[in-house]
């Protein structure tokens, strides 16, 4: 296979703590709770991300260690899961770590089976943001919970699908599959905990998301399943490689040549939109490999592509299909700053803490982290998926440019521009 | 004849009634049923009037028409008694109009002091728009007189009017940008203005009419017959604005006045800063979502047009389709909509604008009270954006929709109307897991599962049945109301089928309270089973 | 029985149309549909009477009036008539007739009768703004429905209770009966059409709102029921009155003194309050005159109570417990405020026209209208019923006199008082 | 240890954040994990702001602790190269702190040419409000010299800062107010403030600090080192208002300065009204029902006083109960509230909030964010008083909490928060009748009622199974979307039980639209049963 080059820099880019994919996992898996080991910080972080999903009786919460607990070297934290169990009676709760209890070297596996039971199994999850980026952590969820995959016989040959989706896409792939006629064992996760697929030897695991290649790896190695290895189910070009390899594990041959093509016709004034636009990936969900190669088909020309790690094996297919794009690991967020500046992309896809600030230099730049939320996979999600670039450059296409001129900004935030009057007369 | 629901204007004497409430010293005098005074209490209501509206009805009774008797000499003499108006305005309603009297001469019969005006309002022909326009310009036409300039540059602003959309604050607005520029202003009217003041509108350099409703033609003709230049656009946006400032120079460099323009962060609230945040919002993140929100627009002519152009060019919304119910005005809609929109609905049937709201489905509706209730019916995103309006449109603070400061006023009601949709698009795309509401803690496994606090007993013996909501109501640790000591070993009291049955005609948004109470109340009073008659006997004691 | 000395003047008042009831008649009857042939104007009275209650389903309209409609002697309704079946499925429809068509002398009898089918019936309602004021057309509605009544045999001896209410004050009365073992037959109106009650010579009619003679008469004349004269059931002696009045019909004998001093007892903080207040009526819903004879026992010194009309038979209980007080029908306004001026009264019970003026001169005004939207009858109404104007009385208490100051009044709308600063420069 | 869902306060290091963000050339460096990186994120999505927050991650991670690195020397020039600052903040995270390193020597190895300050934030030990106002009155006593008074009396403010609640428009209402006063000011601090401009501080003739939680320590150190007197009053509505004006003339006049009252009216946005319009609604007979509707009031010290008082005083509202999580505050609050509750809640855990919301079920919650949706929860109206807020109350036009104009604004949330509760108060009277929303629409009789154009085929199928709603968004008059010609009999599609069931998991408010747009696929390509593989393939074609 086709080996890209990547460039690596030093990581000191934006980027959030891996404990905000708290925030779809505990809707995703509905009989859980995730409780998280750590300090105010942690709290904070989780209310200021999740912010716009709030609400009174969140299946998350933070065991929060006060200075009191610092000197224990093991803290007890049975109290809280009687807590949550009688306030909350969850199927499975998640123990996540942090960086406090980390720096404290908390023994977590022990911590989790002092009070894990056969009824309410406490999983641990590692997720600190010492270690953890974003959706990384959902990787570490799937982890802990494979021992509760039942195991699958050998002849037992079908599909799971790997990686959270929301339901309504889960129905898209299991009636697509069923209309290729390729038989499906289930979904990792699943929407309940007891709802685990059986997992063996002749299982293949299809990834459906790019950030989650030490399940797959662990999945491999501890139940000898094959791991599907294709593009990931974003674009009609990924769709179709997807569903074809797929079906090829099967041993069914399908064409889906027509299907993509139509699936392009039918975004065509978005793709024609797209050509040769320059686009600038800085963000750090961990989705830029796909999203970057969908661009590259739609005919745009990727000036840089940084992502925050790459996983060679799981995602040959998507670098192979990358070849020639520059592609950054632990980007510098300084040096891409520059590079923005040396280049003039026509857009920038980046992290949710930059977006503003690059707008406000000039540029077109949008929420790389709306690509978590977003129904953008399979057939169903092409639209979607491209509409949610071309949208922003109609968007700033169709505003005045008269908006741009700095006197916008002057005064109406406390980080306006330097340079311009502020609210002191 | 046709079936009607709601109208979007009001009738030909309200609009009588409207230019005579704005205007110092004038009255208005209905000649009609006492059904008519309804309009009073329009004014009263919305406009929160601390004096009695300046209008009456000379009520015409049944029992007068048989009689053959006519009041009204008689309340214009009270009236004048009462309030020493300058001016009477006398109109008739559409029962009296048809009994064909001649008011002239009833009117003359009072014999007053003050100038008394008969309007010849036929409210078949003419509703609230055209009645108030006409008149005004019949006003403006009766009193205006030639005289020479100000010394100074000086501006008309008309149209501002009672119960005008947010009319008040538009004039805020516009007298903000004029003294930023150092422009003085001559009249202001129909708003505060006497007969005196529409004497003295030819004394003017210039007249602004922002509103294609009300004060058009009483500048078009002040500018016909006197050469005093008219300024007709409405400052509706940021770039709008500029404009309009720009011709406002270019106006008065026309006429001989110099007006320098000052830095734009002049105009701002403080004189420091950006005169508006929407360009910066425009182009912020978090606005990206509304490049995919789709707008329907319907009202009057002046606000959907200016609406309709502020979503488009400044916010880069889609327009889904835009109307209004102003038809002497559609042409001019069309002409200032046309590249927005392919069709212009134009109607004055609500039915018609909510079947087009229930077939686009937009995302967002800008409408008027009655499009507020179309799109509750149909879940839909609506902001306010014209008359008619609601009591809620009516409020204190600074919300004008013209100028720099109007630009902010209508872009923070997108903002926070649609913001809610996008909210829950988040909170949805994993179902409903995160969206606890009450009617939902009724369905699947709701029991126990409340954060409340360690005190609240949980050991709740029908989990199943009751929302949990209603259980911390009653076992929060501390009660709203001190209660009397429970007996000992408390028990819940259940609920009979009766007592339920009648408890659901209890409006839903007081029945948790009203539950919670009457619980409280069979506690104490050793009811095991709350039935129809303790719920009687509880709702007799607590007065709810 | 005693007759107490009221005045009447020239009926120069502010007052809204008998149309208006149609806001809560339509919710009352629910399968029922209100059509006036009327005008603009009436459109727009109803819109913006019952604007805080407008949805985009109304069930009511009105049959538009347009110029050219006016040189036909006999509209045709039939095609109106056709949509609202189509579209509503009422099971009657009243036809209200207004002040135009009155002018035009339109013979309405005629018209609703060449509508009307067994099926849907459409019956005539006069309602016109040149003859009715506010709640007094609810009289014209009920009065239509007598003759679908079904006629109840002389042996059954059960009440019938007058005047539309809600449901839940309706489950109240009926329960009260029962707990007093009076038999209930049903209400006039029902909450459905097909649901009146069967009226006869063995029913007592017992009136529950004040402006129902024409109905309780005709029901009299009619069916030769027996009306019940008492006091109305509002505060705790009109209830007390009520229902022992009530029994007696039915040879039981109570004595409800002791629940009527407990509920005294209970409201005794407001009433203390009320002791010695002046109150002046000058309201125009109908409802004054128990109104009045409630705050007269409470101790309060009525010091006028107008109100648009008295019905000596059917008020008379109402009329002997108000002995002493200055009753005065058909109110000029402009006479009321000099009486005002004069009396200084403590609050005032005015018409939503001109509560807000009223209070702008000074004085301390509610809106009548809220008492045909509160739920004050019974036992159960009592504490609606006093706090209703307590809360008046203290609130205005509770606020700052400074705010009287004109100077809050200046330039804030264009009905601002003269002699302050307008918006004129 | 305990459980904790939701906290009131930042961090520590969110407060330094604040602190620095606020400010010119001063710039927050974090030595931190990249998890703690997500502050920067509340500063760019909230305030939108335009350039990089001032603050930087040093990230720490798990290698770099194995390894022993220490990045901070390096990030620390990376940031004076990049931005220039006068003065570089180092703060040590909850979880860096407990490493023991000494920062300053790992700062003094960069070898900056900017002052660099190393801010000892124990995050165990306090939260973002004492963090930011320590480090702020620690920034005030480092920089603030002695120096003559400027000539001119002068005023400084103090408290407003990035993040803060409503504050630039707090700011902008008392720059009018001394600007209509006729005194000018000094310095603004933090916001906008420059080293520099701390330096000047001790030249004005009197401190402004309105905000109990930032800016009254600086304020009082201010008064008792250089004798600036501090006026430490939040004129929250309209008598605090005048009162405050009163005491700010008197302050001055000590000072030897004398300020003449200008007339009220002088403090209007148009100089020629009233300056709030609170007084005089709270008189009108609309805000009668307020006074039956009990309010509770919970947030940051200074918001909880002010609005409780005003909703007592001003509009005569009954209080419900009140409280804070702002603990150091508490005996403050409950000075203030004497008289107002009997008791002041005192907690920063959002549940023990929400348990007294639920036990005591007011009429009207003024609360945070938190309230918000605990409010939701229990149906109950709710308006947000006090940080932390959502990005809903970032909005644009201007609305203080401070002033005259700050009760306007108050005042207008309270009424339209509670409005909604009258108006289904008047429509519940006699149950639903007039309520028909969607989902009522499903059950009764509701074939059919719709008040549709005549255009629409009312005779679907299917009247008892499908609401209203779908038939009409289907049906309406002009599609929003150009449909190609249906076939000539066009039935109406029926859904599978599976198409059903994979309809549900749509959102909800977007159900009806997807509903409508399957059906409209159906027909056009003559499937008469929607299949779940009808539906997927609608799905696919239509994007949605």
């Amino acid at each position: 296979m086709h080996k890209a080059s990547t460039i690596r820099e030093d990581g000191l880019y934006h980027s959030f703590c891996g404990l905000v994919s708290v925030g779809w996992l505990y809707q995703k898996i509905k009989d859980s709770f995730f409780l998280i080991l750590g300090t105010h910080t942690c709290a904070h972080l989780l209310q200021n991300t999740l912010g716009v999903m709030i609400f009174a009786r969140p299946r998350f919460a933070v065991s929060l260690l006060e200075e009191s607990d610092l000197s224990s070297s093991q803290p007890d934290i049975s109290a809280q899961i009687e807590e949550i169990k009688r306030e909350h009676h969850p199927s499975v709760i998640f123990l996540l770590s942090s960086c406090t209890p980390e720096v404290m070297k908390v023994e977590f596996e022990g911590l989790a089976a002092s009070v894990s039971t056969p009824e309410v199994p406490v999983l641990f999850v590692p997720a600190s943001g010492l270690d953890y980026t974003f959706s990384q952590s959902e990787d570490s969820v799937l982890q802990a919970l494979i021992p509760f995959c039942p195991p699958a016989p050998p002849e037992d040959k079908r599909v799971v699908f790997l990686g959270s989706v929301n339901d309504a896409i889960a129905d898209d792939f299991s009636l697509e599959a069923a209309r290729l006629g390729i038989p499906v064992a289930g979904f990792l996760p699943a929407s309940h905990f007891h709802e685990l697929p059986p997992i063996g030897p002749g299982t293949i695991v299809a990834p459906l998301q790019p950030y989650l290649h030490k399940t797959a790896t662990q999945l491999r190695n501890e139940r000898g399943c094959t791991i599907l290895s294709s593009l990931f189910p974003l674009g009609p070009d990924g769709t179709r490689r997807f569903w074809e390899d797929l079906a090829a594990h099967f041993d069914i041959k399908v064409d889906l040549s027509d299907r993509e093509a139509a699936a392009w016709e039918r975004i065509k004034r978005h793709t024609d939109l797209l050509r040769g636009k320059k686009i600038f990936f800085a963000s750090d969900t961990l989705m830029e490999l796909p999203l970057a190669r969908f661009l590259k088909a739609c005919g745009a020309e990727v000036v840089e592509c940084s992502t925050p790690y790459i996983n060679r094996r799981f995602h040959a297919a998507e670098l192979a299909a990358l070849e020639g794009v520059r592609l950054v690991e632990q980007a510098n967020f300084h040096r891409q700053l520059q590079t923005i500046a040396e280049t003039k992309p026509d857009l920038i896809i980046s992290n949710i803490i930059t977006t503003n600030p690059l707008v406000g230099q000039g540029t077109v730049a949008k929420w790389g982290t709306e690509y978590c939320f977003l129904p953008i996979h399979g057939w169903a999600g092409v639209n979607a998926l491209v509409t949610s670039f071309t949208r922003a450059l109609e968007r700033h296409a169709k505003l005045d440019p008269l908006g741009s001129d700095p006197i916008w900004l002057t005064g109406i935030m406390p980080g306006a521009p330097g340079g311009v009057i502020s609210l002191q007369s | 004849m046709r079936l009607a629901y709601w109208m979007y204007e009001g009738t030909a004497h309200h609009g009588v009634g409207r230019i005579a409430n704005s205007m110092r010293n004038v009255h208005a005098v209905f000649h009609a049923p006492q059904g008519d005074d309804y309009v009073n209490a329009i004014f009263a209501m919305l406009e929160r009037s601390p004096n009695f509206p300046a209008m009456t009805t000379s009520v015409v009774s049944g029992t007068d028409l048989a009689r053959g008797t006519i009041r009204l000499p008689d309340t214009l003499k009270q009236v004048e008694e009462r309030v020493h108006p300058d001016l009477i305005i006398v109109v008739a309603s559409c029962s009296t109009i048809l009994l064909q009297e001649n008011l002239e001469i009833a009117a003359q019969h009072a014999g007053l002091q003050c100038e008394v005006m008969v309007y010849d309002a036929n409210p078949y022909r003419m509703q609230e728009i055209v009645a108030a326009e006409s008149l005004f310009t019949d006003l403006v036409k009766r009193f205006a007189k030639p005289q020479p300039r100000t010394e100074r540059p000086t501006v008309n602003i008309l149209g501002p009017a009672s119960l005008g959309f947010h009319a008040r604050h538009d004039l805020i607005s516009l007298r903000r940008m004029l003294k930023t520029l150092g422009v003085e202003i001559n009249v202001v009217a129909p708003w505060g203005a006497s007969i005196a003041d529409l004497r003295r509108l030819p004394a003017a350099w210039l007249t602004i009419a922002p509103y294609r409703e009300l004060g058009l033609r009483a500048a078009t003709y002040l500018e016909e017959q006197f050469g005093v230049p008219a300024l007709l656009d409405a400052p509706i946006g940021v770039q709008p604005t500029l404009r309009w400032i720009e011709r406002l120079r270019e106006l008065l460099a026309q006429a001989g006045a110099d007006i320098p323009m000052p830095p734009l962060t002049a105009f701002s609230l403080d004189g420091l800063s950006a005169p508006s945040a929407v360009p910066w919002l425009a182009r912020t993140a978090d606005m990206d979502s509304f490049s995919g929100k789709p707008a329907f627009v319907f009202g009057d002519a002046t606000h959907v047009v200016g609406v309709t152009r502020f979503l488009h060019d400044e916010l880069g919304m889609p327009i889904a389709g835009a109307g209004t119910y102003v038809k002497h005005q559609a042409d001019w809609v069309r002409e200032q909509l046309a590249g927005y929109v392919d069709e212009v609905l134009v109607t004055d049937e609500f039915q018609t604008v909510a079947a087009r709201i229930a077939a686009l489905r937009p995302e967002l509706v800008c409408g008027t009270q009655m499009e507020r209730h179309t799109s509750r019916r149909y879940d839909l995103n609506c902001m306010v954006i014209s008359p008619p309006t609601h009591i809620e449109n009516h409020l204190l603070a600074y919300r004008p929709f013209l100028g720099f400061d109007g630009a902010d006023v209508i872009a923070d009601e997108v903002y926070t109307t649609c913001t809610l949709g996008m909210e829950k698009h988040l909170i949805d795309l994993f179902g409903d897991a995160g969206l606890e509401l009450p009617e939902k803690a009724k369905n699947g496994s709701a029991q126990a599962v409340e954060p409340a606090p360690a005190a609240v007993t949980v050991e709740s013996p029908k989990p199943e049945q009751e929302p949990a909501v209603a259980t911390v109501a009653v076992s929060g640790p501390t009660p709203a109301v001190a209660a009397p000591p429970a007996p000992a070993a408390p028990v819940d009291p259940v609920w009979a089928a009766d007592a339920e049955a009648m408890l659901k005609k209890v409006p839903f948004f007081v029945r948790g309270r009203v539950r919670g109470n009457v619980e409280r109340y069979a506690r104490q009073h050793g009811h095991a089973v709350i039935t129809a008659q303790v719920l009687l006997a509880a709702k007799e004691e607590l007065g709810a």
